[in-house]
């Protein structure tokens, strides 16, 4: 089932009559059968978008498509979707089973076909063993399978999820991120799934899209995002440790940083703009055009993170990401070149990638 | 959807209440606020003599015992609302701390709400008894001379101690009944939390259990303030019609008993007119306290 | 807010133009009826009064035997429990057009229920030919009670009438050679010397001599030994007054004096149990609760099962000779058809009967109405103290001792205007006791029931 | 090391002396609160004289008890009939209270419509009113209804019970109760069944009903109580001895003619009356300590 999102739009009045735009002229197609990460910091509006998407909230405009079927009208009930909450939402006074089989009640699913589908249902998520406790004697792990097999058990044409994992521990959240990937490969449902966690939303979805602030940034494979941010913020906001961010400038298609050259470019030249480089960009390189004065070392393992002061601005300071067998102590000087892959510019202005 | 205005829906869910109250409460209630302004009406013959604005209500507020009503409800209210209140969050808190003997503190606790009025009224005539009264007994220990609490001639001060004594004691079982099933539904885990992080009791109790108890705080708060502005049966339950021990009488007497004693004769001109006078003056006190509660509440509630 | 208002302003909006209500002056008086016979339908009344278990099965007994009289009327008796619920609920019934067909009450009951017009004026019934009743038969003071409203119109008939007595604990007196009459009243001024004797706490003494069960009676009737003001029908308050002050004044001596005291004396609203434990040797109180008086085997106080005497209430030396006398009377309710009347007024004549009086007297302790219920043989016997029913002793000696004040018999005028005569006599009441705890001096007392009543 | 033992000493021998504190706390409240009822009992086995003996007697050995005081007081009015009636009128309005209820109550937590505060605030209001002010109103009322029957048609039973409960199948306090109650329950819930098609009906009943479990109890007792100590109006509107309730006997069969009250018997049928109400409270009591679990929901 594909899914498409024409012009969304969701604007929220206050009691004082001010608006707020929660989700702002949204475009996206979700190929069928695909699993898709929403993905943004707290307040973009992904939760916003699901909610439409489930039919809770209305659009304020636009136009939101199952297949060739508009269902921007449709009532939640109508459309086919099942919805994992970020708390569960079980119902506290019903067992596991009874929590499973409600939605099959609504749709007057016979008792004895309900019950079978629930366990099937139940040992698909690996919880079969449980029916009959009740949600209070779970793990959080637990009731997590437990709202996944509810939303699933009607056999949904969607699935949502609204950030399944915020609550779950480290381990727990690693575990269970492999299992939604497990369950939808061999349901083959489509998927949407909200989290403001980068790294589950670029290991788990078949596709991610970056949201801020209601608009939608950028959408494509994990991977090609990162590795082609098409703007500041995706390039910002994908990465750990974070993508190292200067001041800088280009002149004759020379990109200049700290006053070296430090890559060429088609990019028209520009006064100031973003130079981003992902940690992992620098290479050692004797005859590198960046001499930088290290300030700190940690190596783990096969990596060893340098701490380098900013030039221009003492207070700052960004960190460098090398090959261990370099072998470098702080109070270094050490010369680098850039990887050409690794390196984006931004215009200052719109935040548009450069070039 | 979800924040659409169910204006068809709701009046539908509101409807089995809204007819019944449409005619057994506000019907009345404005009825009353019509009886109000008519002038001599006689409730027998179903007649009255033309219209007054405020005749009623000046004849209720021109009543020797006006003055002393509302210093009396006053008291009352101001006094054994936040009392009871504190006291039966006190007990609820400590009850719900404990495991065993838990139900049975619980039953004996909801005791005096199935116990007899007028066994509850000798009881305390017995508790404030100034020759053998328990009170007097136990200050007799620290050797304080008896005190005539509800006796003859008993002071007014002595006398709304004791009132408010009875009043406070017989609001309690309610409100640790309510009190009781908050708590029950206040996860435990924020008291784990709170114990990881070692919070001393009384910051478990300021910080996570009035707030998470908030909406039954407030719901009993605003109850029994309109029920403490009502109080009359306490009044009647401890000094009888007279309202005051002998030799004082109406020094106890409340706004209500104003209402009471006019509808004592119901059959003579007006006397419903100024039941419905006094009735409204309370109201509109009640109402305007209540309205600051809520306003107030919106900001400290926690839902 | 606004909207509620708006609200509520619409509303009685509403209520207005709906006319459930009418201006004075629509209302017209109902002729009264007297049938020349008993119409042969089924015909249904019913009856309102107050008696608990014990009493309205001997009610029960005496409608039966009517019932029996007169087959075609089905009389269904009610009990409201108590005076005042069974007024409020008359009240409420007359207001909804849903009376019963009779009820008893008192004569401030009735005197609101005139106010509606829901009462009917008998006086065509009794001196009806075929129906009616020797009015001078029954007693003199309960036909003027029952005749006082406007235009000395009998707007009910006696029915259970009770009057004080005054209960005295025979055993100390014995020890002092007093002898008290069981029909002489002894006099206030008698009282006093015998306290000089008796109050004190010895062996043979009580803390005061006598107890005033109900301080508003004592108020009231004494104020008119005293040939002093209380109230008029008009119902204006008129204890101001210098006879009435003296009496107050007087009652505060005896009071200081301790040869009178009042329940609250130890937080009681009775005196018996206290005439019973002997902190007080003489009781005043209603006919009907000589029971509580009577001390049983075992009883626990300072003079154990004491023997006890009963006299009529003290009088004053050189007064005017009074006696309360209470307890309802009985009224017909005009929301009723000339049938059901007729039956009612046939109801009353048979509960009033001679027989009927006397009878119902003996078993409850209430007063015979008519004279010659008095004189019946029946009630004779059970007075004759030479032959005392052991059973009945108290019973008897209390008859005797109310049969001897019939002549002293007075009532105070019933009213019901803003301020009714109930609410006067319960101030009386508590201006007294107020003089007894000390808390106000008579003169403050007269001034605060006056500022209580009139404002 | 020593000194984290004896931190560890010290606070053990603090939570000790807490638990101690607490339950003689607990028991010095429950002594506090017991009186009037041990006086309640004492009182219905005293015998007349032990009744009126000063100082009061404390404790009264078994062997003066008078339990017949227990015979007199079943005798004195027909309190099987009582009985009877109301455990029928305290059904009827108890249910009715609860779906009424229920339903408001609903409607101010969960749906959204034009002037729902200020109709919530209406209600509160109309609570201020002395009750005393409705009766007088409502007894007219339910006269003209016809079920207090007419001048020549007595009441039926049937009249009887519909003029006794339904005036009371609804309470502005129990909505506002319940509301609070509902209040508490996270929308995630009603999103979660939302998308399962579920109507709001059904939310209301499966969902809502089932975790507000304890509020309800609560009210059944509340209510049935009510009923139970219900005095004035169903003395105002039964116009038949049979159709009366329990409380108007105890007020009526105590009621001596002198005003002298035989307290003893009458706290006999106190208790008597007060049993049914003490077993339905023992039987329900566990759903209202039993509380709801709200782990994986958060409020």
């Amino acid at each position: 089932m594909e899914i498409k999102l024409q012009n969304l739009t969701k604007v929220f009045q206050a009691k004082d009559k001010t608006e707020t735009i929660a989700v702002n002229s949204l475009d996206i197609t979700i190929p069928a059968g695909k699993l898709i990460g929403l993905l943004g910091p707290s307040g973009c509006g992904k939760s916003t978008t699901l909610y439409m998407i489930a039919g809770l909230l209305k659009p304020t405009e636009g136009k939101i498509f199952f297949g060739d079927e508009d269902v921007t009208e449709k009532a939640p009930e109508d459309r086919g979707i099942g919805l994992v909450f970020q708390n569960y939402a079980l119902y506290p006074h019903m067992t596991v089973r009874q929590n499973i089989m409600f939605p099959l009640e609504n749709l007057k699913v016979p008792k004895a076909e309900a019950m079978v589908r629930a366990q099937e249902m139940a040992d698909l998520v690996g919880i079969g063993e449980l029916m009959d406790r009740k949600p209070k004697q779970l793990s959080g792990g637990q009731q997590q399978r437990v709202a996944i097999a509810r939303a699933l058990v009607k056999k949904p044409r969607v699935l949502l999820l609204d950030e399944p994992l915020s609550n779950l521990d480290a381990r727990l959240r690693l575990q269970t991120r492999e299992e939604i990937k497990r369950i939808q490969r061999e349901t083959g449902i489509t998927t949407i799934f909200v989290t403001h966690d980068q790294e589950e939303a670029m290991s788990i979805s078949d596709e991610i899209v970056l949201m801020e602030v209601g608009f939608k940034r950028q959408v494509g494979i994990p991977q090609d995002v990162y590795d082609m941010p098409e703007n500041l913020f995706s390039a910002k906001f994908l990465g750990t440790p974070p993508i190292n961010l200067f001041e800088g400038s280009i002149k004759e298609g020379k990109v200049t940083l700290f006053g070296g050259v430090i890559e060429k470019t088609k990019a028209k030249d520009i006064e100031s703009c973003w130079i981003g480089i992902r940690p992992e960009g620098f290479l050692v390189d004797k005859e590198g055009p960046l001499e930088l004065h290290i300030d700190m070392v940690e190596t783990i393992g096969r990596d060893t993170s340098l701490v380098i002061k900013d030039e221009k601005n003492n207070t700052r300071s960004f960190r460098v990401i090398v090959d261990s067998s370099n072998r470098i102590l702080p109070g270094d000087k050490v010369k680098f070149s850039v990887k050409p892959s690794k390196l984006f510019l931004f215009d200052k202005v719109t935040g548009e990638k450069l070039g | 959807m979800l924040e659409e205005k169910n204006n068809l829906k709701a009046w539908l869910y509101l409807s089995p209440a809204l007819v019944l109250l449409a005619v057994f409460t506000f019907y009345p209630l404005f009825n009353a606020f019509y009886l109000v302004f008519l002038k001599d009406f006689n409730y027998l013959l179903r007649e009255f003599d033309g219209y007054t604005l405020l005749g009623n209500f000046s004849y209720v507020v021109r009543n020797p015992n006006f003055k002393q009503a509302m210093i009396n409800t006053f008291f009352i209210v101001f006094v054994s609302v936040p009392v009871s209140v504190m006291i039966a969050l006190f007990v609820s808190v400590a009850l719900n701390s404990i495991k065993k003997l838990q139900g049975f503190f619980q039953t004996i606790y909801f005791l005096p709400y199935v116990t007899n009025a007028i066994a509850v009224g000798m009881a305390f005539a017995f508790i404030f008894h100034q020759d053998y009264g328990l009170i007097n007994t136990f200050l007799g220990w620290f050797n304080v001379n008896p005190i005539n609490w509800v006796g003859t001639g008993a002071s007014w001060g002595n006398a709304m101690f004791s009132l408010l004594v009875y009043t406070i004691w017989g609001g309690l079982a309610f409100k640790i009944m309510i009190f009781l099933s908050g708590l029950q539904s206040i996860d435990k885990q924020y008291y784990d939390a709170a114990r990881v992080d070692s919070t001393p009791r009384r910051r478990v109790f300021t910080k996570i259990t009035v707030p998470l108890l908030s909406p039954m705080i407030l719901y009993i708060v605003i109850t029994s303030f309109i029920g403490a502005f009502k109080a009359y049966a306490t009044v009647v339950g401890m000094f009888g019609v007279g309202l005051g021990p002998a030799g004082n009488p109406k020094s106890m007497i409340t706004m209500v008993a104003l209402v009471y004693d006019a509808l004592e004769h119901t059959g003579s001109i007006g006397a419903i007119s100024e039941a419905a006078a006094a009735s409204i003056i309370l109201f509109s006190i009640t109402l305007l306290f209540t309205i600051i509660q809520m306003w107030v509440s919106k900001k400290r509630v926690h839902y | 807010m606004k909207k509620l208002l708006v609200f509520m302003l619409s509303l009685s909006l509403v209520l207005t133009l709906s006319g459930c209500y009418s201006k004075t002056g629509e209302t017209e008086t109902e002729g009264v009826v007297v049938l020349a016979e008993l119409p042969d339908e089924e015909i249904n009344i019913t009856f309102w009064h107050i008696y608990g278990q014990g009493k309205s099965e001997l009610l029960d007994a005496l409608i039966a035997e009517f019932e029996e009289m007169y087959p075609n009327i089905t009389v269904e008796s009610i009990s409201q429990g108590s005076y005042t619920d069974l007024k409020s609920k008359a009240i409420s019934s007359i207001s909804a057009g849903n009376t019963p067909d009779l009820l008893v009450g008192y004569p401030d009951h009735f005197a609101e229920y005139l106010n509606g017009n829901a009462i009917i004026p008998l006086d065509l019934f009794i001196n009806d030919e075929t129906w009616g009743v020797d009015l001078t038969d029954f007693i003199d003071s309960y036909v003027e009670e029952n005749s006082q409203y406007e235009g000395g119109v009998m707007y009910s008939m006696p029915y259970s009438k009770s009057t004080e007595m005054m209960v005295y604990n025979k055993t100390v007196f014995d020890h002092y050679g007093i002898t008290l009459s069981n029909t002489e009243p002894v006099t206030w001024e008698e009282l006093e010397t015998y306290a000089t004797q008796i109050v004190g706490d010895g062996e043979f003494q009580c803390d005061y001599l006598v107890n005033y069960d109900s301080s508003a009676n004592l108020f009231i009737n004494a104020s008119r030994q005293w040939d002093g003001q209380y109230t008029n029908t008009a119902g204006e308050v008129l204890v101001d007054d210098a006879n009435t002050v003296s009496m107050l004044n007087y009652m505060s001596g005896l009071f200081d004096s301790k040869t009178l005291a009042l329940p609250i004396a130890w937080d009681e609203s009775y005196g018996s149990a206290n005439f019973l434990k002997g902190d007080v040797c003489m009781t005043i109180g209603s006919t009907a609760g000589i029971a509580y008086n009577i001390p049983l085997p075992g009883n626990v106080g300072k003079f154990g099962q004491f023997e006890v005497g009963i006299a009529p209430i003290p009088q004053k030396e050189g007064g005017v000779n009074s006696v309360m006398q209470q307890g309802p009377n009985i009224a017909i309710m005009s929301d009723t058809t000339d049938a059901e009347r007729l039956a009612s007024w046939l109801l009353i004549k048979h509960l009033t009967s001679a027989e009927a009086t006397a009878q119902w007297a003996i078993d409850t302790g209430y007063l015979p109405v008519r004279y010659s219920g008095y004189e019946s043989a029946e009630y004779q016997a059970f007075l004759d103290t030479a032959n005392y029913d052991p059973d009945w002793k108290y019973q008897s000696m209390t008859a005797n001792a109310a049969y001897a004040q019939v002549d002293f018999f007075q009532y105070d005028p019933a009213f019901a205007n803003r301020v009714t005569s109930s609410d006067v006599r319960d101030e009386a009441g508590l201006a007294l006791e107020a003089i007894f705890a000390k808390t106000k001096t008579v003169q403050e007392a007269i001034a605060n029931m006056i500022a209580q009543l009139v404002w | 090391m020593e000194n984290s033992i004896k931190i560890d000493k010290v606070s053990r021998r603090n939570k000790i002396i807490a638990k101690v504190f607490v339950y003689f706390f607990l028991v010095l409240f429950a002594v506090i609160i017991l009186i009037p009822f041990y006086w309640m009992v004492l009182t219905s086995v005293k015998s007349m004289q032990d009744l009126t003996v000063t100082p009061p007697i404390l404790f009264l050995p078994f062997d003066r008890w008078r339990l017949d005081n227990f015979q007199s007081a079943l005798n004195a009015a027909p309190y099987l009939i009582f009985m009877r009636n109301t455990v029928i009128v305290s059904f009827l309005s108890t249910v009715g209270t609860i779906f009424t209820t229920i339903f408001a109550a609903f409607a101010f937590s969960r749906l959204n419509f034009k002037g729902r505060d200020t109709l919530f605030m209406i209600l509160l209001s109309s609570m201020m009113i002395p009750g005393e002010m409705f009766v007088i109103t409502n007894f007219i009322t339910v006269s003209d209804l016809g079920w207090l029957g007419s001048n020549n048609v007595s009441q039926t039973y049937g009249d009887a019970l519909k003029a006794l409960s339904l005036p009371f199948m609804t309470s502005i306090f129990y909505i506002f109760f319940l509301r609070q109650t509902f209040r508490q329950i996270p929308n995630e819930l009603y999103y979660a069944a939302k998308v399962d098609g579920t109507s709001d009906f059904k939310y209301l009943w499966r969902i809502m009903v089932p975790i507000a479990k304890p509020t309800i109890i609560t009210i059944i007792i509340l209510n049935a109580m009510g009923t139970w100590n219900a005095y004035i109006w169903p003395n105002l509107v039964t116009d038949n001895v049979n159709f009366r309730l329990v409380t108007n006997g105890l007020r009526t069969a105590y009621n001596q003619l002198s005003g002298q009250v035989i307290y003893n018997e009458q706290m006999a049928a106190a208790l008597i009356v007060t049993l049914p109400l003490l077993i339905v409270f023992f039987l329900l009591k566990k759903y209202i300590m039993r509380g709801v679990s709200r782990s994986g929901i958060k409020g």
